[in-house]
């Protein structure tokens, strides 16, 4: 299930900063994620992980570095622009409307019109194959029956609501799929169902970015993990040559990996 | 794979099993009134609409229920109605706007100025005072998205600013009626009447329908009004989603301000002349507020129809004509309109909960 | 009843003239069995409430229609609705623009009523008037009509030249201290004399939109124990107000007579409901002069005036 | 202990590391004046009123620094002010209220009726007046815990009743400031003045600053305060941590209803005589709303403190005066003090981006 | 660890029905719990776990049913009488107010005041004390060292406010501590202090009922697993005598346990 990891990466930050007012949420982070692979991203609540995320998906502009993708720079003013090169992302706090429906939701941003004068003149959308998209990702990916596609979103379970963002990302996702804290509030059932998603779209040859606090999740499927600390990455292992028990001590700084000096 | 431990690949036994199951509505009448009412909020406020309309024809009799009278609750309200379409618009993106009555006014006085004192032939004006609305609107929208300041205060400032930049242009003087009539009855245009089948309309009643039905159509089948939608819903979400809540919340405020300056086009066509001191001016946006509220949109944004907007603006319309009518005194009838504001909404919010 | 029915339709029903009107039109419409409507604007200047309230009146198929108009151009178009369904319309307190817009007019002359209150002021001052400081405690910002009316009458009467004859505010006359805006209550006269005192303590006539905005006026001269040195002028004569002439706070009040037109208005509705006869103008005039008369107990030289005591058996509240 | 896997354990080693740090602030000028803004959100529109004085104080030089000019701004700001602390409690709630200058103006007519018409002795007349208020805030309060509607409606609603039943009651007769001086001297108790230092003040003023100082303290130092400012924060949230939302709501709304009776009382202080047309029951609402958003309290609750409403007060009142005095004439006042309303919440903004 | 769980229970209830509109969250669910036992809740997305809870605290009403309080049937409409009894809950939502003071939020509702007539006529708030009894709980607990006990809860990240309200909760729970998922959206380090925390709680003799969808947990420090489906408790575990994959298969009704019928 492991790959070779050499050649260009996807995606690539070199020297992200990104500070709130006194706090330094990014400290000149590097970053890569190579083709095809699943890259976890661990770290303490606070290190700065979703903060280097919203970096790459353009949800926040870094204060000073560069990001790379397919080696070319890119900057993204929006996440739009990132979506706009397959870039998808499934932010912490799911960015969904509550009162508009699953289909709505699923294609905000990216509305599908009728074809012809409707579209064209009256801009109509094209509701029907909106929806029919939607309920087929939702099932295809396994991940839900939903009877009913226009329901708000707002109706649904915490889990529910999971499911949907990440089938949102899984379905647009071309080149990177970015997926922050998934499983947090969901059940056993629910989370294996994102696992095996997360390796289905892996084996679609799409690169996933993994952020999960669950380590045996994390060792499962991820093909290497980056150990976030303090704002930056602090290095990149390989679950088959670590145990999780080395990656929790890394990652809390309770021992410090090889060639690595830790700061004072 | 490490020391993963696959204690939970036993949920994949039975990966037949559904994921969650939506209990099939009980589609008897009731049920399908249940799945109507959530569909389409604005259901209730008509309701209430119909209801105020048969209480008033019982008391009133066929003196209430004539083509004039039904018609004339249409031209009383297409002022209010159209603003109270615009101030839907804004409410529904979690904003509200003060200034609405203020800028119809303005509007119509920079229409009638351009004509009279610049000599402007009306057929220009009109675009004129039009584009002036939008500008007003895009400054109040400009404040809001990139300033960020709230909606509330951005629009009680231009309100008064408006209001006085419109008497202090206006130099008070009302244009009459009978200059617009002789020189530029283009200006009048929406005062144009057509008879129906008995009942008298004029192009202003008209205007106020299509814009009502335009934005109904608008907000509910364009990507754009999905998206104001959105926004209103909770901007951080609309925005990290793909929505460029800057452009949206723009657009929303200039076509705000566009909207008002065809109120105070109708303006012109219903009482004729261009008075700087119109009252709508002053309490417009209450009563603007005060349709859309009893039409059932929420004023945290993302919640109700334009159609219910419209509603609200029917049956506060439908109260004072069968109040004025049925000779309340003047008082009587803003304390019954009081009661009728809160009682609405009672209503509302009952008719929501036992339907849940 | 059979009497017919009318419908009367003020500027404000806040304002006690207008309360007074309404009574007055009441108790005539009572003795004639008649039906009686009223209806108001919601604050001064509301053209639009007055254009349904007219509307309705068609609606429900009255007579007549007594109008003190808000705007006095701007509701034309409505009352020309209103007598195009065969409904009389008389115009009160106000004439409408152009007067004939209406069937007849019952009014009393605002324009006349600041003027003799101005004549007043001017005669009272004597020499002093050349150096006067005046202040002017006005309606409202939107420049209703009838403020700018009695506004502008009192300069004339002053002897201010009044530079255009349908606002205030652009008279360059240094007398003049300003202008501030009252709603015509005690509230509003008191802030704005308090404004104007700020701007020049020394303010020694005070012209006043109509008696509450004096009351307020007089506190605010009363809290910098000024009461006594200067001259505060109004218009209209309400029972409070003469009241007031008597106690010192007003030195003189133009008095007009709403509840007069209301039921002379009422009367004609009845007779036009009767036999379609329409009433006539007064003698040499295109109205029926309901007349205004000055009230004050220091009359001066060469303006005509009646005592306090007069204006109480004629006052309207 | 089943299958669990220990590789938790890792992370005891270390305990005794920090869970969280924060960095001390940079403890310069800077930096105390950053941590004065974050606790104390008042000193934001305290800087635009000393800012906004000395502007004036330039232009007018001495007159307006005379005692006269500054304690007549706190003479014209007493009933606004009252007022601006009385929508402040609600706007804490995440509330609004539009009836707070009609329960005022009403109030005032009740002590003025009940002495003048029913004989009642001044004494008591104006705790009835207060009761009444008090009353009226108990409906506003009910409407909004129990039967859930938005406040911005029942309050809309409320102020339309309560007008109305003001001009039906009062029979729009204005009770003359001579009569209630020879008569009932009390009701214009707090019109009485007393001079310090060259500056005349009234009890009325003193009233406004000691309503303001004691809801300060209350909302600051008391459980009752923080349980204010939590239901106004997430009133979810509140009510699960122990809050007893209803009555908090009801205590706010009834307290307000109070304060407002206060201001009636102020209110014939000021003006010497009671008049149901008093201008502050139709605008009243929005001077004092004014107020609050110039001070910083934010309209979705929660957030700001009373200090800074009454120092919005004293910033329109400055404002005003300064421009009246300046010899602007009313409209342009009118005009300046929408851009001024826009102008201080941006600046307010800005402030607290710079110091974040 | 595990010890007997005879005798009176602690709290009890009885055939619990909660509706909300047309879904029934409780459908005559019981519940028991022991003295001084830690009892898990596990259950699905949905199963009713929270609304279970939040009708032993007070913060529903059930439509039907009983609560009994060591045998003694109560009935709570707030969640302040259940405080009043001794009982603290960290609900899933957490339940602090944003822009207040961490001491303010950790006594919302029971704050104390200032001794004599500041406190009894003026009711003054005792800050000093609620501060020092606020930093003494938070450190006490090892839980963490915050600076300013003054500093608005919205400026803590996510793990810090699950710390405070757990915090909260066993500082003043004197017969039974609810924590709903209080570990969702903790790292590594912050879920084992608050198990940790969990333990010490339950060595001074109040039980604890703790939800959690992290199976390793809460075999390690469960004495009984209540397991929770469709709205009523399908069963009781030891987790002592089945496994996990028991426990998993139970709760997404994979199998069934021995002695209980699946509904059709
Ligand atoms: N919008 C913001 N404003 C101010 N500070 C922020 C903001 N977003 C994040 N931070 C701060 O930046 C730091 C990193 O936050 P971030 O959310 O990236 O952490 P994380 O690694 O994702 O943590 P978790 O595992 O809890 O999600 C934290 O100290 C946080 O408080
Ligand atoms: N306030 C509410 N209104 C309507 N339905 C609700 C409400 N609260 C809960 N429900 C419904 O009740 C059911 C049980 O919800 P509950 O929150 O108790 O589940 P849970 O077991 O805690 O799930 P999770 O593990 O996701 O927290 C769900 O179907 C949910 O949608
Ligand atoms: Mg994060
Ligand atoms: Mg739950």
């Amino acid at each position: 299930m492991s790959k070779d990891t050499q050649g260009t990466p996807v995606l690539e930050a070199r020297g992200l900063v990104k500070r709130y007012g006194k706090v330094t949420a990014l400290d000149h982070c590097d970053f890569d994620l190579q083709p095809g692979e699943i890259l976890a991203v661990i770290g303490d609540n606070g290190a700065g992980k979703s903060t280097l995320i919203k970096a790459l998906s353009g949800a926040i502009q870094p204060n000073a570095g560069e990001i790379l993708l397919e080696g070319r720079p890119v900057s993204f003013a929006s996440p739009n622009d990132a979506r706009a090169e397959g870039i998808e992302t499934v932010y912490q706090t799911l960015a969904m409307s509550p009162a508009l429906s699953i289909a709505d939701n699923m294609f905000m941003g990216r509305e599908l019109r009728m074809p012809g004068l409707m579209g064209q003149v009256f801009r109509k959308l094209d509701r029907k194959r909106m929806e029919d998209f939607s309920r087929q990702k939702l099932s295809e990916l396994g991940l839900m029956t939903i009877q009913n596609i226009n329901q708000p979103v707002e109706t649904l379970s915490g889990g529910q609501r999971q499911g949907v963002a990440v089938a949102r990302a899984a379905a647009f996702g071309s080149r990177v799929v970015i997926l922050d804290e998934p499983t947090a509030a969901l059940g056993v059932k629910e989370s294996r169902r994102v696992l095996d998603l997360i390796q289905e779209v892996r084996a679609r040859g799409i690169p996933i970015i993994l952020i999960s606090h669950n380590m045996p999740h994390v060792f499962e499927v991820a093909d290497r993990v980056h150990i976030h600390r303090l704002g930056k990455r602090l290095c990149v292992i390989d679950p088959k040559d670590h145990t999780m028990s080395d990656a929790v001590a890394y990652m809390t700084g309770a021992s410090v990996p090889e060639g690595v000096a830790e700061p004072a | 794979m490490a020391e993963a431990d696959r204690y939970e690949d036993v949920v994949r036994t039975r990966s037949d099993e559904k994921f969650a199951e939506f209990e099939d509505t009980g589609k008897g009448l009731w049920g399908r009134f249940h799945e109507l009412l959530h569909t389409t909020p604005a259901i209730v406020p008509l309701i209430v609409l119909l209801a105020a309309c048969i209480v008033f024809g019982l008391i009133l009799g066929s003196k209430f229920f004539s083509p004039f009278a039904l018609t004339l609750i249409l031209q009383q309200v297409q002022i209010v109605g159209v603003l109270a379409a615009a101030q839907a618009l804004i409410i529904l993106t979690a904003g509200i706007d003060l200034s609405v009555g203020a800028v119809a006014v303005l509007c119509s006085v920079i229409m009638g100025q351009f004509t009279f004192r610049y000599g402007v032939p009306a057929v220009l004006s009109v675009p004129i005072g039009l584009a002036c609305g939008t500008a007003i609107g895009a400054v109040n929208g400009w404040l809001v998205s990139k300033v960020k300041l709230p909606p509330f205060i951005v629009t009680l400032g231009m309100w008064q600013i408006v209001l006085a930049v419109n008497y202090l242009y206006s130099a008070n003087e009302t244009i009459r009626a009978q200059d617009i009539e002789a020189q530029a009855p283009f200006l009048q245009f929406l005062g144009t009447k057509f008879n129906l089948g008995g009942a008298v309309f004029t192009f202003g009643v008209v205007l106020m329908l299509i814009v009502v039905l335009v934005l109904a159509y608008v907000l509910r089948s364009t990507a754009w009004g999905r998206h104001v939608y959105a926004v209103g819903d909770d901007p951080e979400a609309a925005q990290l989603a793909g929505v460029d809540r800057h452009r949206t919340i723009m657009s929303v405020y200039m076509l705000v301000g566009f909207i008002c300056g065809l109120a105070g086009w109708v303006m012109i066509g219903r009482f004729g002349s261009v008075s700087p001191s119109a009252t709508t001016g002053v309490i417009g946006n209450i009563q603007a507020i005060t349709a859309v509220v009893i039409g059932g949109i929420s004023l945290f944004g993302g919640r109700g129809s334009i159609l219910g907007a419209f509603f609200g603006a029917l049956i506060v319309g439908v109260f004072e004509l069968g109040l004025r009518m049925a000779g309340a005194d003047p008082q009587w009838t803003y304390l019954l309109i009081g009661v009728l504001i809160i009682a609405a909404v009672t209503v509302d919010q009952w008719i929501r909960k036992v339907t849940a | 009843q059979d009497g017919g029915s009318a419908c009367l339709i003020t500027k404000t029903d806040t304002n006690p003239f207008f309360v007074k009107m309404r009574e007055g039109a009441a108790a005539k419409a009572e003795e004639l069995g008649m039906t009686l409507n009223s209806y108001a604007g919601k604050v001064d200047g509301d053209n639009e409430s007055q254009v349904a309230a007219i509307e309705t009146c068609i609606a429900n198929g009255a007579d007549g229609i007594l109008i003190t108009a808000s705007s006095t151009s701007a509701i034309v178009p409505s009352v020309q609705q209103a007598r195009d369904a065969g409904i009389l319309v008389i115009a009160l307190d106000t004439p409408l623009d152009p007067i004939d817009a209406a069937d007849m007019t019952f009014a009393t002359d605002n324009f006349l009523a600041g003027e003799l209150i101005g004549q007043w002021a001017a005669a009272k001052l004597g020499d002093a008037a050349a150096d006067a400081r005046v202040a002017f405690l006005d309606l409202d910002v939107s420049q209703p009509t009838v403020g700018v009316l009695r506004d502008q009458g009192f300069m004339q009467g002053f002897g201010i030249d009044l530079a255009d004859r349908n606002k205030w505010g652009d008279e360059d006359d240094s007398r003049i201290v300003g202008h501030d805006v009252t709603q015509g209550n005690e509230e509003g006269g008191r802030k704005a004399m308090e404004n104007l005192l700020a701007t020049d303590p020394m303010i020694n006539v005070v012209y006043t939109i109509n008696e509450p905005a004096a009351a307020g006026a007089y506190e605010a001269l009363k809290a910098i124990g000024r009461e006594n040195d200067v001259l505060i002028v109004s218009v209209d004569g309400g029972c409070p107000g003469v009241q007031n002439i008597a106690d010192g706070v007003i030195g003189a009040t133009s008095q007009q007579y709403p509840l007069l037109m209301a039921s002379k208005g009422i009367e004609a509705i009845a007779a036009f409901a009767k036999d379609g006869s329409k009433p006539e103008a007064t003698e040499g005039k295109n109205f029926f002069d309901t007349g205004v008369k000055l009230v004050t107990d220091q009359p001066v030289e060469g303006v005509e005036s009646i005592s306090v005591d007069e204006g109480k058996d004629l006052c309207w509240g």
